[in-house]
C-alpha cells in the first residue's frame, strides 16, 4: 500500500511493505520517500491517540480526522497532513478534474449577523470585510479569502446562522 | 480568625451567594468551602448542569441563556439572596462586578456586597471623573478629556489638541470592550462607531472618551486590599501588557522592569488612590509606565482580577478568603511589612477561541481534558469532559498559573504546563501562548502593550516533524482500511468532531 | 547557572536517563524538561504505552512486566544508557534507586549516577552499622542490635533484654517491608517469620535486625542537599508519622510540635550524619522523636524520597533540579540561611487499594479523573483515562499535595482536594484519607506512628444524605426500566465496570 | 412505578409518581415513605452522573451499578443502594425463599497463594486467616467472614488466582 502525504508545502511517497503485531506493539515497515523506517506503534487510550517508537525516539501523537485531512498533533505542534491513496490519486490526474472558480465564504461559527458589507456584482479584494458576525459578545469581521466578484449574498442582517453555513458566494 | 476589636464580635458568614459563573465562581466556592461558608449558585438555562451549578450547596434558576435575562438581572439575584437566606454576595468578575446600580440594591436589601461600596464605585466606575479626582490628589495621569464625548467633533478637536495616536475608551466598563487606538485622523470615524457599539452592547452605555495613547507603555496594575477601618496594604505589582484588542492574555508578578524604589513609589500611590476613593475590600488600581519609568494611573478596577492568583502565588495569600473576611467586617489581618514577594508568577488566559482563525468563538464538547500537573503549577477551570461550551457567555474557559523561584524558572514551568495541557473537541488560545512563552522578546522582559501584534507579525516557527506526522497520518489511514474495528472508531472519531464543531447550542 | 570554580567549567548534562516509572519518573523528566535536558526513558512489557515512555525524548524496552526482569536488571539498564549515550541516570525512588551494586556499577561504567556514591550507600545501607558508625559521631540512637540477627535465639535474649515492645526490621531496605513490631513474647516467633520472608521478596537479602520499640513516637525527618565539595544544606523536617504497615500515607511540614531550638539541634544532626558518611546529593535522615522531644537517628534514606514535594512547597526548592546540579559537579546554590519555611503543606498518597476491604490492592482501567485543582493544589500522578494499572509494581498512583499560609489552611484546602479528586474505575485511598483528615487528633496535630489505627477503630461517621442516595438510585432504577436508551447506557456502565474489577492483566 | 430501597440499614419505599421533561432538567415528583418531593434531575455527560436540584439543595450525585447494587456518591460519601421493585419483593417473599448456608469466601484481586492456612472439616472463627494471597508484593491474609466449617478447598499453595475466584467455601 503507497501512500502520496502532503504535509505543509512538502509530499512523501510512503510505502507500507509489511506490518505485523508483537505482545506490547504492532511494528510497521515502510519506505518514506525510499527511506527504509521500522515503527513500533502503540495505541494509548483511543483508536487516534498513538504512541510511536522509531529508533528509540518517543512520539506522543494525537490523530484527528477532519473533513479535509487528518490533524497530527505531537510535541507542541500539529501538522495539517492529507493522505491519498496513490491508485486513486493516479485515476483523479488522467481524468483531469479542474477546480471550480466558486467560493464559498462560511460563517467559521454560529452567530448573528450584524452587518452585510457588500452587495452581489461587487469585486473585493483578499481580506476585504464580507459580512460582520457576533458571536460570545465580539464582533468579528468575516473577510474574503481571495479576491473575486461577488456572486450572491446568502444571509442579511439580523439572521442567525450556524457555523459553516454559507454567508456570500464569491466568483 | 480575625481580630475582634471594641468589643464587638465579628460573625463570619455562613452563606454566600455567588453571582457568576464559570472558573471566577468556582474560584468563590472553593473559598467559600475552606472557610466553611454554604454556597449558593445562580444559573441560566444554559447552565443548569454547569460547574458552578454542581459545586454549589445551592442552586437557583434565574432565567434564559443570555446573559440580559439571567447573569445580569439583579432583581433576580436579589430574589434568591433572599429567598435562600444568603448574608452576602460575591460578584465575580464581568456581569454585575462593576455595576454601582447592582451594589447600591445589595446594600439596600440589607445583604453584605463582597466588594467596594456603591459610592466608591460610582466615583470609580465614571472613568474620567475618576481621573479628575486623583489628579487633584496628587496621583499622575495621563492627559485626556475630563468627561465623556459629547459628539464627533468634539472628537475630532480634542485628538488635535493632545496629538495621534490617541485612545478611545468606554467610561461604563473595562476589559477592553469599547476601546479602540486611533493612529490618524482618517481612522477616527470609524473607530468612534465601532467604540460606541461595543460600549452599549458589553455595558448598556454608550458613553466613551479620549486620551493620549503613549509610545511603548507597559500595563502595570497594584493590588490593594482595604478595610472598612481605612486601613490599606498593597500586594505588589502585576504587569499585564501581554493583550490582544486590550484584553490581556498573560500576567505576571513581578513585572520584570520593577525596582524596589519604584514599587514602593506605585504601592504607595495605589494606596492613596484608594484612601481618596474611599475604597474597601480588594481593588486593583491599573497604571501605564513608560520607558522612562513614568508611571500614570489608569482607572481602578472595583473587583476582583481575573488575573488576582498571579498575586496569590507570589504572596501566599488567598484575595478571595480576604475579601470575605474584610466584608464580614474585620480588620485587615496583614500589615504592609508581612507582605512577601517570593519567587516568581505567570498566568495564561485559556480560551475557546481559534488563534489560527482570527480568534473566532469555538463553541462544541469538551472531549477530554488533561489538566497540567506537576511542580509549580496552577490550574483554574470551568470546564470538564462532556461540557458544551456556551455561546452565551466569555470564552474564557481556564487559566493555567506557573510559579518559579525566579521568573526564568515560571516560564519553562509554563512552557511545560501548556505542553501537557490537552483540551480536546474544541479550539484553544494554547498554541498562542506557546508561540508568545518561546519568543525571544518576551522571553528576554523586553516588551510593551504593542507586543501581541509583533507576535503575529513574526512568521510561525518552522515545523520539525513533518516525516513523523506523514507516517503517522499513513498508519491511520491504513488503519481505517484494513480494520472494521478502527474503521467504526475512526467513524466516532470523525463524527464527535463534527458534532463539537457544528453544534451550535448546548440542548 | 551554577557557580564556575577552579577553572573548571561544570557543563549540565544534555540527557538523562530515568531508571523508573510512574509519577517518579514523571517527576524527574519534567524537571529534565525544564532544564532542557532529554530524558530516556526504559519500560517493561507491562509499560509500553504508560505515561512515562511517552513523556520521555526516548524510550527504551528492558523486559517483561516482572520488575525482577526489567526495571531490576542492572546490565539491561546500563546498556539502554550506553547505547543512548545518556550521561547520567536518575534512579527515581524504589527499585535500584538504594542498591549499592547499582550506583557502583554505573559509576564503573562512567556516567553519573544522581545520588549519593556507592560508598556512601554502602555505608547508610547496611542500617546497623550506619547506626554504629552515627552513635560514635555522637547522634543519638535507639537501644538495639548492632548486627543482623543470626537466629531465632538470639532474637528471644535480645528481645528480653532491651525489653517488649520491640521491632523487628530488614538490614538490606526501607520502606516498611519486612517490618514488625512484636508486643510480647508469645508473638515473636510468626513475626520474624514473616518479616524474614518479606524481607527476601522485597530486597533479595532476608537479614533482619531488633530495636526498642518507642511509644508514641512521632517520625520526622530532615531533608538534606548536599554538594561535591564538602558543603552541606537541611530544608527542614518533615512529619511522616501517619503510617499504615509502616507505610507512610500523610506527610507533612512544618512538624506541628518543633520548635525553633528543636529544628536547629535536629538540622545540625542530619548535617553531621551526611558528613560523617561522606554523603552527596538528596538524601533524607529519619528521626524518631518521643514526647518529650528527645530525638533518635533511625536511617538515612540514600534517595529523592516519595514526599519530596512537601519540602518544595514550603521552601520554593526544586529538589530534582538541585539533584541534577549537584551531580553534574556543581556547587550548592544556596546557603543555609537563604533556605525559607514558609506556610505549611500536607501530602496524601493516593493507591490504588480498596480501605473497605484491607487495604488490597485495585487493580483495572481508569475510566475517568478529574483532578484537584485552585488555590494551593498540586498533583503527582502517572495514571490518565484508559490506563490500566498493572499487577506488577507499586499500588502508589498519584500524590496530592496542598499548601496553605499555615497548618489549618493547608489541611481545608488538602480536604477540599480530596473532595475535588475523582478517579473512576478502580478503587483508591481517597476515602480513607479522608476520614484522616477530618478526625480530631489529626487536625489537633495530637498524633504518633499509631495513629491509623486509631482511626481504623473508630467508626465511620454517620451518613448523612441517606435520602437522597436513596432517591438517585430509585431515579436511575425507574430510568433504566422505562428508556432503552438509559437501558444501554447502563448495560456499558455495568460492563465496564466488570471489566475493570475483573481485568487481570493490560494487554 | 414503587421501588423499596434499602441504604444502610434503612429501607425506604419510594414511590415515583409523576415525571416529565422540562427543557433543562427532568422533574420527578415522588414520594418517600409518604413524604411528598419534588426532585430536578439533569444528566452531566454520563448516564449515572446527575446533577439534582432539591429544594434548591444542589447534590453532584454519581452512580455506579454493581452486582450487588448501586453505588451513590456524593458530598464525600459514597452510600450502597439496593432496589427493588415492590412487586417482585412481594412475589418473592410469597415463595418464601431460604438462603444458601454456603459461602464462598472469593479472592478480591488477582494474585499468587502464598498459603492455604486452613483444612477441610476445621471450624472457623469470624475474622480467622484462610488464605494468604500475595498481590503487588504485599502479603495479605483473606479472612472468613463469618463463622462455618471448610467445606472445601479450591485453591493450593503457589496457585494463581484471578481475582473472584473460589478460595475456600465454608458451610
Amino acid at each position: 500500500m503507497a501512500y502520496l502525504v502532503s504535509v505543509q508545502n512538502k509530499t512523501y511517497r510512503i510505502e507500507i511493505e509489511n506490518h505485523y503485531s508483537e505482545s506490547r506493539e504492532d511494528i510497521y515497515s515502510l519506505l518514506i520517500d525510499g527511506q527504509p523506517k521500522e515503527v513500533g506503534v502503540s495505541v494509548v487510550n483511543k483508536p487516534g491517540h498513538l504512541s510511536l517508537l522509531l529508533a528509540n525516539e518517543s512520539y506522543d501523537i494525537e490523530v484527528d480526522k477532519e473533513e479535509d485531512g487528518y490533524y497530527v498533533s505531537m510535541r507542541d505542534e500539529t501538522y495539517h497532513v492529507r493522505v491519498e491513496d496513490e491508485r486513486v490519486k493516479k485515476v483523479e490526474r488522467e481524468m483531469g478534474r479542474h477546480k471550480s472558480g466558486v467560493l464559498a465564504v462560511k460563517a467559521p461559527m454560529p452567530g448573528l449577523v450584524v452587518a452585510v458589507e457588500v452587495k452581489a456584482g461587487d469585486t473585493v479584494e483578499k481580506g476585504k470585510g464580507v459580512v460582520i458576525l457576533e458571536a460570545m459578545k465580539m464582533q468579528n469581521e468575516i473577510r474574503a479569502p481571495k479576491e473575486g466578484v461577488v456572486k450572491e449574498i446568502i444571509v442579511h442582517q439580523g439572521a442567525k446562522v450556524n457555523g459553516g453555513d454559507v454567508l456570500v458566494v464569491l466568483e | 480568625m480575625g481580630e475582634e476589636k471594641g468589643g464587638e464580635e465579628k460573625i463570619m458568614f455562613k452563606k454566600i451567594l455567588i453571582a457568576n459563573r464559570g472558573e471566577i465562581a468556582l474560584r468563590v466556592m472553593r473559598a467559600c468551602r475552606e472557610l466553611n461558608i454554604l454556597s449558593v449558585a445562580v444559573f441560566s438555562e444554559a447552565d443548569r448542569s454547569a460547574p458552578h451549578t454542581r459545586y454549589a450547596d445551592e442552586a437557583y434558576f434565574i432565567g434564559p441563556s443570555p446573559s440580559t435575562e439571567s447573569y445580569l438581572r439583579i432583581d433576580k439575584i436579589l430574589d434568591v439572596a433572599k429567598k435562600s437566606k444568603a448574608e452576602a454576595i460575591h460578584p465575580g468578575y464581568g456581569f454585575l462586578a462593576e455595576n454601582e446600580n447592582f451594589a447600591k440594591a445589595v446594600e439596600g436589601a440589607g445583604i453584605m456586597f463582597i466588594g467596594p461600596t456603591s459610592k466608591a464605585m460610582a466615583l470609580l466606575g465614571d472613568k474620567t471623573a475618576a481621573r479628575q479626582t486623583m489628579s487633584k490628589a496628587g496621583i499622575p495621569i495621563i492627559p485626556g478629556m475630563e468627561k465623556p464625548l459629547r459628539n464627533e467633533e468634539e472628537a475630532k478637536k480634542i485628538a488635535e489638541k493632545i496629538g495621534f495616536p490617541i485612545l478611545i475608551k468606554a467610561a461604563g466598563g473595562g476589559g477592553g470592550k469599547g476601546m479602540r487606538m486611533v493612529e490618524n485622523k482618517s481612522g477616527l470615524q470609524s473607530a468612534l462607531k465601532g467604540a460606541i457599539a461595543e460600549a452599549s452592547s458589553a455595558f448598556g452605555n454608550p458613553a466613551v472618551y479620549i486620551e493620549k495613547y503613549l509610545l511603548h507603555p507597559r500595563h502595570v496594575e497594584i493590588q490593594v486590599l482595604a478595610d472598612n477601618f481605612g486601613k490599606v496594604v498593597h500586594l505588589n505589582e502585576r504587569e499585564c501588557s501581554i493583550q490582544r484588542r486590550y484584553q490581556k492574555m498573560i500576567e505576571e508578578s513581578p513585572c520584570c522592569i520593577m525596582t524596589e524604589d519604584l514599587r514602593r513609589k506605585m504601592g504607595e500611590s495605589a494606596k492613596k488612590v484608594a484612601k481618596t476613593a474611599g475604597y474597601t475590600n480588594a481593588g486593583t488600581v491599573e497604571f501605564l509606565v513608560d520607558k522612562n519609568k513614568n508611571f500614570y494611573f489608569l482607572e481602578v478596577n472595583t473587583r476582583l482580577q481575573v488575573e488576582h492568583p498571579v498575586t496569590e502565588l507570589v504572596t501566599g495569600i488567598d484575595i478571595v478568603k480576604e475579601q470575605i473576611h474584610i466584608a464580614s467586617g474585620e480588620k485587615l489581618r496583614l500589615k504592609q511589612e508581612e507582605v512577601w514577594l517570593r519567587g516568581a508568577a505567570i498566568e495564561c488566559r485559556i480560551s475557546a477561541e481559534d488563534p489560527d482563525n482570527n480568534f473566532f468563538p469555538s463553541t462544541g464538547r469538551i472531549e477530554e481534558i488533561v489538566d497540567p500537573t506537576g511542580p509549580g503549577i496552577r490550574v483554574e477551570s470551568g470546564i470538564f469532559e462532556g461540557y458544551e461550551i456556551p455561546l452565551f457567555y466569555d470564552p474564557l474557559i481556564a487559566k493555567v498559573l506557573a510559579w518559579g523561584r525566579d521568573r526564568q524558572e515560571a516560564i519553562v514551568r509554563m512552557q511545560r504546563a501548556l505542553s501537557e495541557y490537552k483540551i480536546k473537541g474544541i479550539k484553544t488560545t494554547i498554541p498562542f501562548h506557546k508561540r508568545i512563552l518561546s519568543h525571544r522578546d518576551f522571553l528576554g522582559g523586553n516588551f510593551d502593550t504593542g507586543f501581541l501584534q509583533k507576535i503575529l507579525d513574526t512568521p510561525l516557527p518552522k515545523e520539525q516533524n513533518e516525516e513523523i506526522a506523514a507516517m503517522a497520518a499513513a498508519i491511520i489511514a491504513l488503519k481505517e482500511e484494513e480494520s472494521p474495528i478502527i474503521k467504526e472508531s475512526k467513524e466516532t472519531m470523525s463524527n464527535w468532531k463534527k458534532v463539537s464543531r457544528w453544534m451550535m447550542l448546548r440542548r
